[in-house]
């Protein structure tokens, strides 16, 4: 099971090459990646910080509650942390599966999940000013900024 | 017999708390059988800025979540979590 | 909008970069995979065949109404044909939203619609024989061969 | 004026069907306003063995999915399409 949080550019490859298995007929992929926009505001850049012990600890955990739910095969899961440009992948995660419709179902509530539970938190950066995001929006708040700085 | 001695806890502190703080780790004395809940009053006396950030937070001890009521052991590292935004 | 059948290998990394789009905040990839079991039997590997232009066209067509259905950014989607082996990709498809939950129904239906409307078919090689494949297991019946040759 | 003049179909053929027949490609002549069941008939005349496929096959005129009461134009490309079972 590849589990990790780094500053290293993730790469898709790595993450289907850790999931391969031949009794695997589905391999779904996610990537968070960094839009250009959020809330109405053009962002600039993202700055994603992690307690990243505990952050790989949590998701190794996400990980196999998932793969015992959902009968997948294999997981991947890796965040990255530091500074990120518009474009630039975030999140990776990969399962594969014997059918895809655990291959889905596992992967969405993969990604649900890491984002309610691991510790990572994530700065965003405007022409004119910064704020970290606090709260995923998927428990039912809109990402809004935390406080605003100038 | 060493019940009296201090106990020493590493507060770990991440995003908006730890630019509020100006730190990301903070050593703390606390006394045995405290708990987290005492724990954070002990840093609240010495920073009363970060009280704001209290209603949000979730705590980890060694790596584990845990609730404001669970004792804190000597040596433990307690983080203070502000909600979590990765992904 | 990358739509393509051919023989070639292919490459999660092609259809990750067709995707790309400042707006995007998710990518989900879906690969097909020949597994090396089919209703309980060992299989040795597989043969797609299509009717390549044809089945370029339907591809084309059903991206073109999940981009409009489910609000997509960009969708690729690619089928190999020919011999493949055990862990090899079939289908490849990516797609770039906004937000998540968008990328992942987006990504089920065309999946789940490729499987219905394309022209394309396989073969299955056993050990002690081989048939065609007719019809997706998504239409209720379970992927059986179409008939027997020793 | 060149109402009777024969039609041309090519009829594609793909998987099983294709197998069974030994052809991926038919030419057939047909009559001027014959539809897809009428030239399937024509096929089935020369191609009797090929029936058994008949009660699943969807079919494709010039690319695009149509019924079996379609009227088939001269020139056109008519692929008998088995069960799909991409992916």
């Amino acid at each position: 099971m590849l589990i990790k949080v780094t500053t290293d550019e993730l790469r898709p490859e790595e993450a289907i090459a850790a999931v391969a298995s031949p009794a695997a007929g589905a391999i779904d992929l996610f990537l968070g990646v960094v839009r250009d926009n959020n809330l109405g505001r053009r962002v600039g850049y993202l700055v994603y910080e992690a307690y990243p012990s505990m952050a790989e600890k949590v998701m190794a955990e996400i990980a196999e509650e998932a793969k015992a739910t959902f009968g997948l095969e294999e997981c991947a899961v890796l965040h990255r942390t530091g500074r990120l440009e518009i474009g630039e992948t975030s999140l990776l995660i990969a399962i594969s599966s014997g059918h895809r419709a655990s291959a889905f179902d596992g992967g969405r509530w993969l990604v649900d999940t890491i984002k309610k539970k691991v510790p990572v938190w994530k700065k965003e950066v405007w022409e004119d000013g910064e704020a970290w995001i606090e709260g995923p929006e998927s428990m039912g708040m809109q990402q809004a900024p935390a406080g605003l700085r100038g | 017999m060493a019940y009296n001695r201090p106990v020493t806890v590493t507060v770990l502190l991440f995003a908006s708390i730890a630019e509020a703080a100006g730190a990301r780790r903070i050593e703390i004395a606390s006394a045995p059988g405290e708990t987290v809940a005492d724990v954070r009053e002990r840093l609240l006396t010495e920073r009363p800025a970060l009280r704001r950030f209290i209603p949000t937070l979730m705590y980890a001890l060694n790596e584990e979540y845990v609730r404001d009521d669970a004792v804190v052991p000597d040596g433990a590292t307690l983080a203070l979590i502000p909600p979590v935004s990765g992904g």
